[in-house]
């Protein structure tokens, strides 16, 4: 198991170096230059601009430049934040959606894995077909829909929260509840399908056989092998979810990495957008990595 | 599993009980004469020689004054860091007497050193100030900031002693003072601090912290959390702080529309930067307490690429403006109180209201089209509109669109592009209509007129006119303010006769305000000195 | 295995055919006696024609603006409303659902193809090759989506195919991840390693012995993609990189509607029942071909 | 009193196609410590005769329509499911077909074998992992102690077989239902399987049901055999009376299809037709299409009658002694 997870974080060097590396010359590639604004911007002013951030190097020297920054952990500075750098704008957001995301998954695995297990034991009755509709509501209610909707009941007439910011422990609720609740709906969906597939297997006849009860049933017998597909779909979904969402983070002005990551690059923040990039590769490096390993754990025919 | 469900719910339950009946914000603000302020985007910095946008002036103007201040009600200059000034004859030379007592956040006293070492700060080149040319109107100014002179000692800028400071001008600027008053460009920043976290003349200093901040104005920097808060408090060190009844402000940077009136909504701010337009009828019938509606000094409008074959005839252009009724797009589409746009200039921009008007007439514009060789829009190829991604621009280009085709038999095309994009492509006049918008910096008509100079960056379109560019020099060196008028008043007639853009509507500052805030005033450039302003609960 | 599949005790003409061929054939009779999925399937139907067709009739374009008729709640004379710009929301429905149902489809096929065949490949060879093939997955995933679509949409121009491949390119990633996690875990079965102790082609074993076994699975991720897949094309024309107004897809109707719940609720409620009737068919369906073609499964 | 009593069952699986009569009024009884055994081909009720006397039929589709089961004086088809549980497992234990399906993949052997005592019996778990280290021993598995660490699929088919014997008789259950348990493995395994059960049985003095379609099998293992076909009992009795003078055309078909009794050289018989729809009520005698010797009479009623002691046959013919077979 150490090989395999050496092995794999070996292999994370070279992956990267090629994220960095495209992200770095699509950036640029991009239309449009960080310094690029409504009111036009003195030719020598831009020169200096440029002279200041290395823009006026050759790509290949700036690109040389950027990997040795790179090596030493240093994503540089912000283009368009003047005062900050990349390493510290990423220091104070990613928490931020580390919290958020970590309540959504939760919530998201607590909700959806109950409503698919007790769609899958009794599929085609009354119980599945609630529980199946409400995830594919779920589905339907883009975040975009869900998020308003939820500050409308519950901070504009209940008031039971604000409708916005990240200040109090109450703030959390509602867009981790609008977060959650999507993923939720995935969640159920996979946990439906899966569970539907080992509950018609031999083995749980078997232990029917042995006089175990449901409970039993479902969480020692079904439960490891129905979470497979589930597994498989949160590796991305749990870097996306804890990288942070756009549409909520905007919704619920929560400073966060997914806001941040988007309005950087309609900024063309150049160094920002590169380095989140490169965060967010190994956040997807590790959260595949963790998959694999649930994986192995969860089915013991899989080996390292 | 079903425990830990059972505790979220108690959770959820005990937080949810515990904020129901809790006071809003506002009212908790209220109490502490603290303003909670929507602000829109994240401030870039709050170093004022190195931004560039409006919303980091709402910050910037709480931190530091300059030598001049804006009247709350008019924005008149009034004196501020300055107590006095003095005015040469020939209109070239301001003597600024800077009172005693005035003193930096950190006690030192604030001198005309000060001044003349940030004027000389961002003039340097190689600070990249995107907003420097603020200061042109300084002598030697622009040749300074573009390197083609190095001493500094060259500058309009003197300090005759740590009270006294001087400036020499190229141009007798009439709008000088609004200009002081009105933009951070001229205030000035504490440079010991500055130089003390890295060099002053460079960008990326980290002198703007919380923690570094040393400033001039009614409030102090305490805290900043990105994409968040940024919060200000009472100075003691200012020269006028008695007189400042605020506490303090929090600005909340809230970059959706929609969040901001739904947090307004919650009792989270005493005012929101804008107001989606299709909730304006809503609060004009149910809550016109909160609404607001102020003249804003800017223009809504399209540009026309003048140099694409089908746009070159004047006859066209003229034939697409007329056929735009303005007054249903400012009724139906923008529905925020804008007034329809018949020429370039605001009307009554400091007394300044264009001779030279457009109108809106169908068949005029039929006629012209067809004198132009495409009676019924036959042989005209489908127009373009471009513009930046937004509901509204969209909404407006869709009418315009059905305009065009309804009462010309024009067709057009939409195109929108991402904000980086659309301005890569509208400074390549790579489009054929492609939407704009232009809000002055100080009040005066030449904040307007001088972006269709032809080599202002800020033009195009294409379109240069030389005797346009002729009598907008001659107006900025004429002596006194009615001859410089008449100058303009030619200059925006030829703009309107060649018409390089189509003007749509003049803007209006749509936003909600909480009735607790006093002493705030409608103003043309939508600044509210902070230091006037005050919170108080309506009685019950 | 003694017990014959279930289905030939009670149907024997189905024992009979011949079994080559009947994998399908025989899904599509069980499909056919699923009534939600027949259901799904008529309603999507009606959607399609309702969609294709439906312009036809209707008086009205779908960008003829009206300023009298500023967002006026459904009547006779437009029976779901109109919006801000005094449109008629029924005609843009029908315009809409043919965009949002050419995306859907269109690129969670793109997605589909890629994802299942990438992920069958890597999970069935393992190994070295598996490892690689799972860092492109890998590197693919952190590019931002956002900017790979600026550039695309700048290099090829504006078009509506090009919006079907960019989001099918990118959807199937996960969809390779999930595929690849079934095929390695069934690698292990008995049936694959008598199949590979047979001596049959990798690829013989790949299309006939591992696709059809993670066929539930990749049905279910499928009736999640086509949503999700709808949704993000609401995105990008957000961004400027969707469909061009005045054209409009259920998703931007969605969107727009949205923001608009509380004033205008019936320019979020239509178009969103349309959306959701479609996504519940849709589901219904994928349902049905799970248990379909799922012979395990399909005891009842 | 026999320690299981069966009457009139009937479970009807309800589904898309119409109401399937997969058992269709079964009655037997078994008394402790005798081995009985089942016989029949593939969808002939076999099996779905036992799973619904414990309680394992998928409610829906399955339903149980009508009868008794009494063992030990409960009726095991009106039990509460508590009830059926704690009876299942503990009193009455299982054993399946396929081995390599039946052992859950993703658990240790020792977590599966020892559930049943952590079930039924108030045990510690060390005391428990003993047993089973015992019981795997007992079913002949070398290094039960390593071994009952492993996973299923590290051990061959045979041995997941005796896993699954050491399972179900590690409480020591009182009747033991083996569901074709030989049928996935090769000869030589199934024969040290059947020795293993005969053994168990003789040493614990369970009594045994032996479904199979091997009628070799419970030949050599059983002292009574029911023949089933299309999901009802058409002969019932003592194992040398139903293969040396089988009662019924269809077991006597079923006899003459078993190759190692023919002739060498012959054609092998078999039977002419397919087994009916069963979703289809059956008036008369459900084999009475494919029977050789079937007469308008057939499609009455039949019922399975005692023609001599304890030998029972459903065919309306021989009861009446128009036929002898």
């Amino acid at each position: 198991m150490f090989r395999f997870i050496a092995a794999r974080l070996l292999q994370t060097i070279p992956v990267l170096f090629v994220v960095a590396t495209l992200a770095f010359f699509m950036v640029r590639l991009m239309p449009g230059g960080p310094f690029d604004a409504e009111r036009s911007v003195p030719p020598e002013v831009e020169r200096e601009l440029a002279a200041y951030y290395g823009l006026d190097k050759p790509l290949a020297r700036q690109y040389l430049d950027y990997l040795g920054q790179l090596i030493r952990g240093d994503l540089g500075p912000s283009f368009k934040y003047a005062n900050r750098s990349v390493n510290e704008m990423i220091a104070s957001t990613f928490p931020v959606s580390l919290q958020l995301g970590g309540l959504a998954l939760g919530l998201a695995l607590l909700f959806g894995i109950t409503a698919g297990v007790l769609a899958a034991l009794r599929p085609n009755s009354a119980m599945d077909y609630v529980a199946s509709g409400i995830s594919m509501t779920g589905i339907c209610l883009p975040t975009f829909v869900l998020g308003p909707l939820l500050i409308l009941v519950f901070a504009l007439n209940l008031r039971w929260f604000n409708a916005s910011g990240w200040f109090d422990a109450s703030d959390r609720v509602l867009p981790a509840l609008t977060l959650g609740i999507v993923y939720a709906a995935y969640v159920a969906r996979l946990t439906r399908g899966g569970m539907l597939e080992i509950l018609s297997q031999d083995f749980i006849r078997t232990a029917r056989a042995k006089g175990a009860s449901e409970a039993r049933i479902i969480f020692r017998h079904a439960l490891r092998g129905g979470l497979l597909p589930v597994i498989s779909f949160l590796g991305p979904a749990a870097a996306g979810i804890i990288t942070g969402s756009f549409v909520i983070e905007t919704i619920f002005q929560i400073p966060g990495l997914g806001r941040h990551f988007v309005t950087s690059a309609f900024n063309r923040d150049f160094t920002m957008v590169t380095g989140i990039v490169v965060f967010y590769a190994v956040l997807i490096v590790f959260f595949n990595l963790l998959v694999d390993i649930v994986q192995v754990w969860l089915n013991p025919k899989l080996k390292f | 599993m079903k425990s830990l469900c059972l505790l979220m719910c108690l959770c959820a339950l005990g937080l949810a009980s515990g904020c129901g009946k809790r006071e809003t914000r506002v009212e908790v603000a209220n109490r502490q004469q603290i303003l909670l302020y929507g602000n829109k985007a994240e401030p870039q910095d709050l170093d004022p020689h190195v931004v560039q946008g409006v919303g980091e002036h709402q910050i910037i103007s709480t931190l530091l004054e300059g030598l001049v201040a804006e009247d709350p009600k008019t924005l008149d200059p009034v004196p501020g860091i300055a107590e006095r000034w003095e005015i040469s004859p020939d209109g070239r030379v301001y003597t600024f007497h800077i009172r005693a007592n005035a003193k930096w956040s950190n006690g030192d006293p604030v001198t005309a050193h000060d001044f003349a070492k940030s004027y000389r700060r961002i003039l340097t080149p190689s600070l990249g100030s995107l907003y420097s040319y603020m200061l042109h109107p300084l002598k030697n100014a622009k040749a300074f900031n573009e390197g083609k002179i190095t001493d500094p000692t060259q500058l309009g800028v003197r300090a005759i002693d740590d009270h006294t400071l001087e400036l020499t001008l190229e141009c007798p600027t009439p709008y000088l003072l609004h200009s002081m008053a009105s933009h951070y460009t001229w205030w000035a920043v504490h440079l010991p601090t500055i130089e003390k976290h890295g060099d002053p003349y460079k960008p990326g200093s980290r002198w703007t912290r919380p923690e570094n901040y040393v400033g001039n104005g009614p409030f102090i920097l305490t805290e900043w959390v990105p994409n968040s808060v940024i919060r200000v408090r009472k100075n003691t060190n200012y020269w006028d702080a008695a007189n400042v009844r605020l506490n303090g402000v929090d600005f909340l940077p809230i970059e959706s529309i929609d969040s901001e009136e739904r947090s307004f909504r919650a009792g989270q701010l005493h005012r929101t930067e804008e107001l989606p337009n299709a909730k304006i009828d809503a609060y004009r019938k149910d809550n016109p307490q909160f609404l607001r509606i102020d003249d804003y000094l800017g223009n809504y409008f399209y540009r026309v690429n003048v140099g694409h074959p089908a746009l070159k005839d004047k006859r066209v252009r003229h034939a697409l403006s007329q056929a735009i009724d303005r007054q249903a797009i400012v009724e139906t589409v923008t529905r925020g109180g804008q007034r329809p746009a018949f020429a370039f200039t605001p009307p009554d921009t400091e007394g300044y209201t264009s001779r030279a008007q457009l109108k809106f007439d169908i068949e005029g514009a039929k006629k012209l089209l067809a004198e132009a060789g495409y009676p019924e829009g036959k042989g005209l190829p489908p127009i373009e509109i471009h513009y930046n991604t937004s509901e509204n621009h969209r909404a407006i280009a869709e009418a315009i669109q059905q305009m065009w085709k309804r009462n010309l038999g024009v067709d057009a095309t939409l195109r929108n592009e991402e904000w980086k994009v659309y301005l890569d492509t509208q400074s390549a006049t790579n489009y054929m209509v492609s939407r704009a918008g232009w809000i002055g910096d100080y009040p005066d008509p030449n904040t307007f007129l001088e972006t269709f100079l032809s080599y202002s960056g800020n033009n195009r379109t294409g379109w240069a006119n030389p005797e346009f560019d002729r009598l907008l020099q001659a107006a900025g060196c004429a002596t006194n303010q009615a001859e410089r008028y008449e100058l303009l008043q030619k200059a925006e007639a030829i703009l309107l006769d060649e018409l390089p853009l189509i003007p749509i509507y003049f803007y209006t500052r749509v936003y909600l305000l909480h009735p607790s805030v006093q002493n705030w005033h409608p103003t043309y450039l939508d600044h509210h000195p902070f230091k006037h302003v005050y919170l108080e609960a309506a009685a019950k | 295995m003694t017990q014959a599949p279930p289905v030939t005790e009670s149907d024997t003409s189905l024992a009979m055919a011949e079994p080559g061929s009947s994998l399908w054939h025989d899904a599509w009779l069980r499909l056919r006696k699923n009534k939600l999925a027949v259901f799904g399937g008529v309603t999507l139907i009606l959607v399609t024609l309702f969609c294709v067709a439906g312009p036809w009739l209707s008086p009205y374009t779908y960008e003829q603006q009206d300023f009298a008729q500023y967002a006026q709640p459904p009547s006779a004379k437009h029976w779901f409303g109109t919006d801000k710009l005094g449109r008629d929301q029924l005609t843009r429905i029908m315009y809409g659902g043919r965009i949002s149902l050419g995306v859907g489809i269109c690129a969670t096929l793109v997605s589909l193809t890629i994802g299942v065949m990438y992920g069958a490949l890597a999970g069935f060879l393992g190994g070295k090759t598996d490892a690689a093939m799972m860092r492109i997955v890998d590197i693919l995933y952190a590019l931002p989506f956002t900017v790979f679509v600026i550039l695309l949409m700048v290099a090829f121009g504006r078009n509506i195919v090009l919006l079907f491949v960019a989001i099918g390119a990118v959807e199937w990633l996960t969809m390779s991840r999930i595929v690849r996690g079934q095929v390695q875990s069934l690698r292990k079965q008995e049936f694959i390693e008598a199949a590979l102790a047979l001596g049959l082609s990798r690829r013989r074993i790949i299309l006939r012995h591992m696709i059809p076994n993670v066929l539930g699975p990749v049905a279910v991720y499928t009736t999640l993609t086509i949503p999700a897949v709808m949704l993000l094309e609401a995105f990008l024309s957000f961004l400027g990189l969707g469909v061009q107004p005045p054209m409009s897809s259920w998703g931007t109707m969605i969107k727009d509607g949205a923001e608009l719940m509380e004033e205008f609720p019936w320019l979020l409620m239509i178009p969103a029942a349309f959306f959701s009737l479609t996504l519940f068919s849709l589901n219904f369906l994928g349902d049905g071909l799970r248990d379909a073609l799922d012979v395990r499964t399909s005891k009842d | 009193m026999p320690l299981l009593q069966v009457q009139d069952l009937r479970t009807y699986f309800h589904t898309r196609n119409g109401v399937v009569r997969a058992v269709d009024g079964v009655s037997f009884d078994i008394e402790s410590g005798e081995t009985l055994g089942i016989v029949g081909e593939s969808g002939s009720g076999k099996s779905v005769t036992c799973y619904s006397m414990v309680g394992l039929i998928p409610q829906p589709p399955g339903r149980i329509e009508s009868g008794t089961a009494l063992f030990d004086g409960v009726d095991l088809l009106k039990a509460r499911p508590e009830q059926l549980r704690q009876i299942r497992g503990k009193r009455i234990a299982m054993i399946f077909q396929d081995p390599m399906t039946s052992l859950n993949p993703y658990m240790r052997v020792e977590d599966q074998l020892i559930e049943p005592l952590l079930i039924h019996e108030q045990i510690e778990r060390r005391r428990a992992v003993e047993l089973g280290i015992q019981a795997l021993k007992d079913v002949g598995i070398q290094d039960a102690a390593n071994r009952i660490r492993s996973y299923p699929h590290e051990f061959s088919g045979g041995m997941r077989q005796r896993v699954m014997i050491a399972m179900a008789l590690i409480t020591k259950p009182d009747l033991l239902i083996a569901d074709e348990p030989t049928t996935a493995l090769d000869v030589t395994v199934q024969a040290q399987i059947i020795e293993l059960v005969r053994r168990m049985q003789a040493e614990r003095g369970m009594a045994v049901i032996w479904i199979s379609h091997d009628l070799g099998v419970v030949a050599g293992l059983c002292k009574r055999v029911n023949v089933m076909y299309a999901g009802r009992v058409v002969e019932s009795g003592l194992t040398e009376r139903i293969f040396r003078a089988p009662r019924h055309p269809y077991n006597r078909a079923l006899q003459k299809s078993i190759p190692a009794l023919q002739p060498k050289g012959a054609e092998l018989y078999t039977i002419a037709g397919m087994p009916p729809d069963l979703s289809k009520p059956l008036a008369g005698c459900a084999f009475a299409k494919r029977c050789e010797f079937a007469q308008d009479s057939c499609q009455q009623p039949v019922e399975l009658k005692s023609i001599a002691d304890g030998h029972n046959t459903a065919c309306v013919r021989v009861q009446s002694g128009e036929l002898k077979l």
